[in-house]
């Protein structure tokens, strides 16, 4: 591609078709394509408002809690490796970009090429879930689930978790900090579990996609529902984009 | 009383209801159920928030009658205490949030600015089937044992102290919330893509504006409160303790999040009935509103504004004084757009023609009662008044006057303003302007004295009270019962009216909206050719000139 | 049908969605990098503000912004306001909690 | 009226000789607040006493006999202005009249008699310094100002006293501060206004207002014998608080003499002032706020005292003037007893308790 911008009309027919022609993906009520396709465009935004909105809530009250109790999240920030988050941001953002360029082929009507690029899409999708199971049954085993017998030595004693001491030679924090730690891995998990509760919807309507497009939907220029979906998941990766800065990089020196 | 009105109904003998409507294109219950059309929907709405409307308007009905005697000596205090928050969860997020947007929003917002249906119809299904869903937890929990948290849910005794259904009731309230969340979506939507040819923004009834206001707030105000539901319900389960002190979280954070919606919320349920008013006035008074664009920015001011105000409701629960101060200015600045459409209404009516009919009675129940709310809104707002007054019956007598008086009032005067529209049909004109006075009286009787109540110092949500409460408690019920009747009324003649009521042509009002350039009840399609807007709203001379050539060519059925 | 306005719809290609890509993965090894030297204050503004840059990224090209119409710009702008207004107004309060024994 | 049934009767008998539409106001504050109320009910009646008449009077004028048709107006822009700009006047005085009370109730003046309030599920305790323990009432002096330092044990509950238009919010781990003048002896009613669960409505009590004469009286009449203070010091040795915290050179932790009131340097380097939310916070979560100097090593006695023992361990904090008092809880714990020298300030003679309560607020 050498010029990477180039403008075409979405629509596969010229605006103002007459209502006798329209194809048949025109839903009864809507003028044209393009109004159609604006439409659900401007929706799908406003429906990732929400979901903004909604992981707001989330941020306020971690913000609150790591102003207040900044010693206990510094401590449970190094429990998360770092590795692992790294390698699931790259993975992220590389299905970000597969799925930026499977959009690209059905706008570009290359039928095999979307197929490729929603199959690696979904492939990057379940390796990010993967890592996150890897880290979540290592809280697991160390009982650091809030609500289910939270376990508090590693934080009392760093030297009883040799492999994060190692690292960071973590000083044994006094009860009442280590107490808190509890409330930032309660964020850590519902701020990574809504995330991951959005991945496994997008994973599963990749799934349905994957299934349509080698049916040979998606490339007749009605690419609405691709692109709709790709808003999604860019917006999933934007929300992993903080979430790692600001869950696994507290303070690592 | 008839010369008065406007209705200009055709002859009665050879009247018929259009055989072709939405009504009748297609029977059976799934018809219903799987429909889409934008219509169906909003009737869907009607017969079910109505359901909710009985449910909770018998929950208030119990306490007023507890209230007779300052002994709780009809139910037992938890029963009480289920009854309120009954009361209060089924009319907020049950009624007053959804009645006006999924009824005649869902109902008018495509009529008005002519599109065939709103934008995403199966989204606005699966909006309905989700706020039954909600509705159903709602029911299980009351069912099978009731929640005793009252509506706002407090924390931590939500979450901690109280062993009632209380995750029943957040799920149902979570879900109910995405209802919300997508019919918002669908008008923002609508109103932005859908409109006919030359439909401008400056040529939209100011009905769209104030729905698009609401639209707004419940997009981006909504998803906070799924979120604080979702906390509540996880604490619950396994104590995640964001809300717990003894785990060092904050319990004053839940109500952060919650007042976050809950306050732009009470907007939400008072904007659509601005824009009703709106319609009603300026149609019975043959007049455009008067100051057009003030009322239209003013719409949206409010939604606006809306959101930097919610700390109000914690002003003595240990905020910051300091931010204090930035909510209770903000507050105040609310209420500055409130006070000029209150103010725009009345100059509508300068030199007017004016008829007095029931959505009209209504309309002036409404500026009245609104005004009271209003007013002792800001003296809510009021940081140091706040101290004495929050907390008490003050707060319920004034909210009551903007939820109830206002937008009750304002969804009364839509509901007979478009009931003809709606069923083809016009109510009895004259039981309305009866059940409109009932209504009135009623509705003061029963919360006037509640200001009273409040500036003494009697607690909400009190079962016990001291017995030199108990004249006022007792005017305040018989008021009551006088307004059970102001609602019994219009439901049993608007009922009535499905069969028996006059014909009523499709433009009875002769208004100047859009829906009523087609025939009543409209057609599936709404109209049989986009229309295309070429006059401003409320454009009285547009309409005048058009009935004057239709009588000119006389063509014996235009439609 | 109003805002039919910009009705050619943009197609953005590979090579600035390889380009993104690079700029994300430079951006995700430079944050790492920043997190473990120790700049104090600075450390979570920097982290917040490399975020940002890489979220910006994705919007304005993974997810078209840049070539979307005024009124979806306008609306992510409102969006991102409100949520700010939500995180600076509620931790308003918390901070100047601690500003006087009132 | 002999034909109407006397049990009928009695009710509006009742309800006409004791029918308040007002509440008394028995505090300083309230003419205060009551003169907002008037001047904000004088404003919306004529605000809406213009939109009455104006719809009343257009009604009657434009009604359709009278005048069939409507003349269109567009607007004005001067109206607009006029109907926003007075509006916007009126609301910001009343919003800075208002924030004026608002300080005025919540900040406390110097000389105050603090009296500790703990809110539970459905009581309210009340503990004077001087050691009487109430439940549901709160006696207080007239024509003294009175701060009231409240806190719950479990939800939120709302300490209001109608007659005072004063009301505060009791919060869970958290002190929340409000304060009165009492003008007029009487017993007025004490309500919680915060819905708290089953019995919210019997979380209620009397506030009984005294002369000065009687509450001395009734001080010494109800004393438990024990003020808050010297049950502070005990649970201060019994928590063995003095194994650090006894002035030595050496000592482990922070001298708490003449703590309370003074300005702290932590060890991040913040400054912070030793009040009784900053005392709490050191009992319950001492690592948070560290003194400059020391290490974090105070252990934390969350869960492991009651909220009446914080009080009870911050009202002895904040009377210590010297080193004596700890010296003699290091005496009673490690050493054999000595006898008393002097009469240390924090615990004297009961007899002269209602002094030493009267003294109880430094500042």
């Amino acid at each position: 591609m050498p010029n990477n911008q180039a403008i075409v009309p979405a629509a596969s027919e010229p605006a103002g078709a007459g209502h006798n022609e329209h194809p048949s993906y025109l839903l009864h009520h809507f003028q044209s394509v393009e109004q159609q396709a604006d439409t659900s465009n401007f929706a799908m935004w406003l429906f990732l408002l929400t979901e903004m909105m909604f992981f707001g809530g989330l941020f306020t009250a971690y913000l609150i809690y790591r102003n207040w109790y900044y010693l206990a999240f510094v401590a449970g920030s190094h429990q998360l490796n770092v590795v692992w988050g790294t390698l699931n941001t790259v993975v992220l953002i590389c299905s970000s970009f597969t799925m930026a360029m499977g959009v690209w082929c059905a706008e570009t009507r290359r039928r095999s090429g979307l197929v490729l690029c929603l199959i690696l899409t979904f492939i990057l999708g379940l390796g990010f879930l993967g890592i996150k199971t890897i880290e979540y049954s290592e809280k697991i085993e160390k009982h650091h689930v809030p609500g289910f017998h939270y376990n508090l030595s590693s934080f009392l004693d760093p030297a009883s978790d040799p492999e994060i001491f190692k690292e960071y030679h973590d000083k044994p924090l006094p009860l009442d900090i280590a107490r808190h730690t509890e409330l930032y891995f309660s964020l850590y998990f519902l701020m990574t579990g809504m995330h991951a509760l959005h991945m496994i919807i997008g994973i599963g309507i990749l799934g349905f996609m994957i299934f349509r497009a080698r049916a040979g939907a998606y490339i007749s220029g009605h690419v609405t529902f691709v692109e709709n979906f790709g808003l999604y998941w860019h917006f999933i990766d934007i929300v992993w984009i903080y979430l790692f800065a600001l869950l696994y990089l507290i303070s690592r020196h | 009383m008839s010369t008065n009105t406007i209705v200009s109904l055709p002859d009665q003998e050879t009247a018929r209801i259009p055989k072709k409507n939405f009504l009748t294109k297609e029977n059976g219950l799934l018809s219903w159920l799987l429909t889409r059309d934008h219509k169906r929907i909003a009737i869907l709405y009607l017969i079910t928030t109505t359901f909710f409307f009985i449910i909770g308007g018998a929950a208030a009905a119990l306490i007023r009658l507890e209230l007779l005697t300052p002994t709780g000596d009809m139910v037992s205090s938890d029963t009480y205490n289920k009854l309120f928050s009954i009361h209060g969860i089924i009319m907020v997020f049950f009624f007053l949030v959804p009645i006006a947007p999924g009824v005649l929003g869902n109902f008018l917002i495509p009529l008005m600015i002519g599109a065939k249906d709103v934008a995403l119809p199966r989204i606005n299904l699966l909006s309905w089937y989700l706020f039954v869903i909600g509705g159903c937890f709602e029911l299980y929990m009351m069912i099978f044992g009731g929640v005793d948290t009252g509506w706002t849910f407090t924390t931590p005794l939500s979450t901690h102290y109280v062993n009632s259904h209380v995750i029943g009731a957040a799920m149902g309230i979570f879900i109910a919330g995405f209802s919300s969340i997508l019919t918002g979506i669908n008008f923002i939507v609508t109103i932005h893509k859908m409109r006919a040819p030359g439909m401008t923004w400056f040529r939209l009834p100011l009905f769209i504006w104030s729905y698009y206001a609401t639209s707004i707030i419940f997009v981006l105000a909504t998803p906070v409160i799924a979120i604080s539901m979702v906390l509540i319900m996880l604490e619950r389960v396994i104590g995640i303790g964001l809300f717990d002190p003894t785990k060092g979280g904050d319990p004053l954070l839940f109500q952060h999040l919650f007042w976050f919606y809950s306050h732009p919320a009470v907007y939400v349920m008072i904007l659509p009935g601005m824009g009703i008013i709106s319609e009603v006035i300026s149609n019975f008074s043959r007049k455009r509103v008067f100051g057009y664009t003030a009322v239209a920015f003013s719409s949206v001011a409010i939604a606006v504004f809306s959101f930097f105000v919610w700390a109000h409701h914690m002003f003595i629960m240990g905020i910051s004084t300091y931010s204090a101060l930035l909510f209770s200015l903000f507050s105040m600045l609310v209420a500055i757009p409130s006070a000029i459409k209150v103010f725009n209404w009345s100059a509508t009516l300068y030199k007017g023609s004016i008829t007095f009919d029931t959505p009209m009675l209504y309309a002036f129940g409404f500026i009245g009662l609104f005004t009271i709310g209003g007013c002792t809104g800001v003296m809510l707002a009021t940081l140091g008044m706040d101290i004495h007054v929050t907390e008490t019956y003050f707060i319920v007598a004034h909210f009551h006057y903007v939820m109830v008086g206002g937008m009750v009032s304002a969804f009364m005067a839509g509901l007979h303003f478009w009931w003809p529209k709606m069923t083809g049909r016009m109510y009895p004109e004259s039981l309305g302007r009866l059940a409109a006075v009932i209504l009135f009286i009623g509705f003061n009787l029963t919360f006037f004295p509640q200001f009273i109540l409040g500036y003494l110092g009697m607690p909400r949500r009190y079962h016990f009270y001291p017995p030199e409460f108990q004249a006022l408690n007792v005017l305040s019920t018989s008021g009551a019962s006088i307004l059970a009747i102001g609602y019994l009324l219009p439901a049993l003649y608007l009922i009535w009216s499905l069969r028996h009521g006059a014909i009523a042509g499709n433009n009875p009002w002769q208004a100047t909206g859009l829906e009523w350039q087609t025939q009543s009840p409209p057609l599936t399609e709404n109209f049989t050719e986009i229309p295309i807007m070429d006059h401003e709203a409320y454009d009285y001379a547009w309409l005048e000139r058009q009935s004057r050539d239709n009588r000119r060519e006389e063509a014996p059925s235009a439609e | 049908m109003s805002e039919q306005n910009g009705h050619a719809h943009t197609i953005v290609g590979p090579g600035v969605y390889v380009a993104i890509l690079f700029a994300l993965l430079a951006g995700t090894v430079l944050t790492v990098w920043a997190s473990f030297v120790d700049l104090g204050f600075w450390n979570p503004i920097i982290a917040l503000a490399i975020a940002t840059t890489k979220a910006t990224l994705v919007l304005l090209y993974f997810m078209h912004v840049k070539y979307s119409t005024k009124l979806t710009k306008l609306a992510i702008a409102g969006g991102v306001f409100l949520f700010l207004t939500l995180v600076s107004m509620t931790l308003a309060d918390y901070i100047s909690r601690a500003w006087g024994s009132w | 009226m002999n034909h109407i049934s006397p049990v009928i009767w009695q009710f509006p008998v009742k309800w006409m000789t004791n029918f308040p539409l007002f509440p008394p106001e028995a505090s300083t504050i309230a003419p205060q607040m009551d003169a907002l109320l008037f001047f904000m009910v004088l404003v919306s009646l004529i605000g809406l006493t213009v939109v009455v008449l104006l719809i009343i009077s257009f009604s009657i004028l434009y009604n359709k006999k009278r005048h069939p048709v409507a003349e269109q107006i567009e607007g004005s822009i001067l109206l607009e202005a006029t109907w926003t700009i007075i509006p916007l006047g009126l609301f910001l005085v009343m919003f800075v009249w208002g924030a004026v009370i608002y300080f005025r109730v919540f900040t406390p003046p110097a000389n105050a008699m603090n009296i500790y309030v703990v809110g539970k599920q459905w009581m309210w305790k009340i503990e004077h310094p001087g050691g009487q323990h109430e439940i549901n009432a709160l006696h207080v002096p007239a024509g003294r100002a009175v701060q009231l330092t409240l806190i719950s044990q479990d939800v939120f509950h709302s300490f209001s006293i109608p007659a005072f238009r004063v009301k505060r919010e009791a919060i869970p781990g958290r002190y929340t501060t409000v304060w009165f003048e009492a003008t007029t002896p009487g017993t007025y009613h004490l309500f919680c206004t915060q819905y708290c669960g089953t019995n919210h409505s019997q979380m209620i009590g009397d506030v009984v207002v005294q002369t000065p004469e009687d509450y001395r009286k009734w001080l010494s009449n109800s004393t438990s014998g024990v003020s808050l203070a010297q049950d502070g010091e005990r649970l201060f040795a019994s928590l063995s608080c003095s194994a650090c915290h006894n002035a030595r050179p050496n000592a482990r932790g922070p001298n708490l003499a003449n703590v309370y009131g003074s300005r702290l340097t932590l060890s991040n380097g913040q400054t912070i002032t030793a009040d009784e939310a900053y005392l709490r916070q050191s009992i319950l979560n001492p690592s948070q706020h560290i003194t400059q100097g020391y290490a974090p090593i105070m252990p934390t006695y969350q869960g492991q005292i009651s909220e009446e023992g914080v009080i009870a361990l911050i009202e002895f904090i904040k009377n210590l003037n010297s080193d004596y008092r700890i010296q003699q809880t290091l005496n009673t714990t490690d050493l054999p007893p000595e006898s008393e020298g002097k009469t240390p300030p924090a615990a004297q003679a009961p007899a002269a308790k209602a002094h030493a309560t009267q003294g109880r607020v430094k500042k």
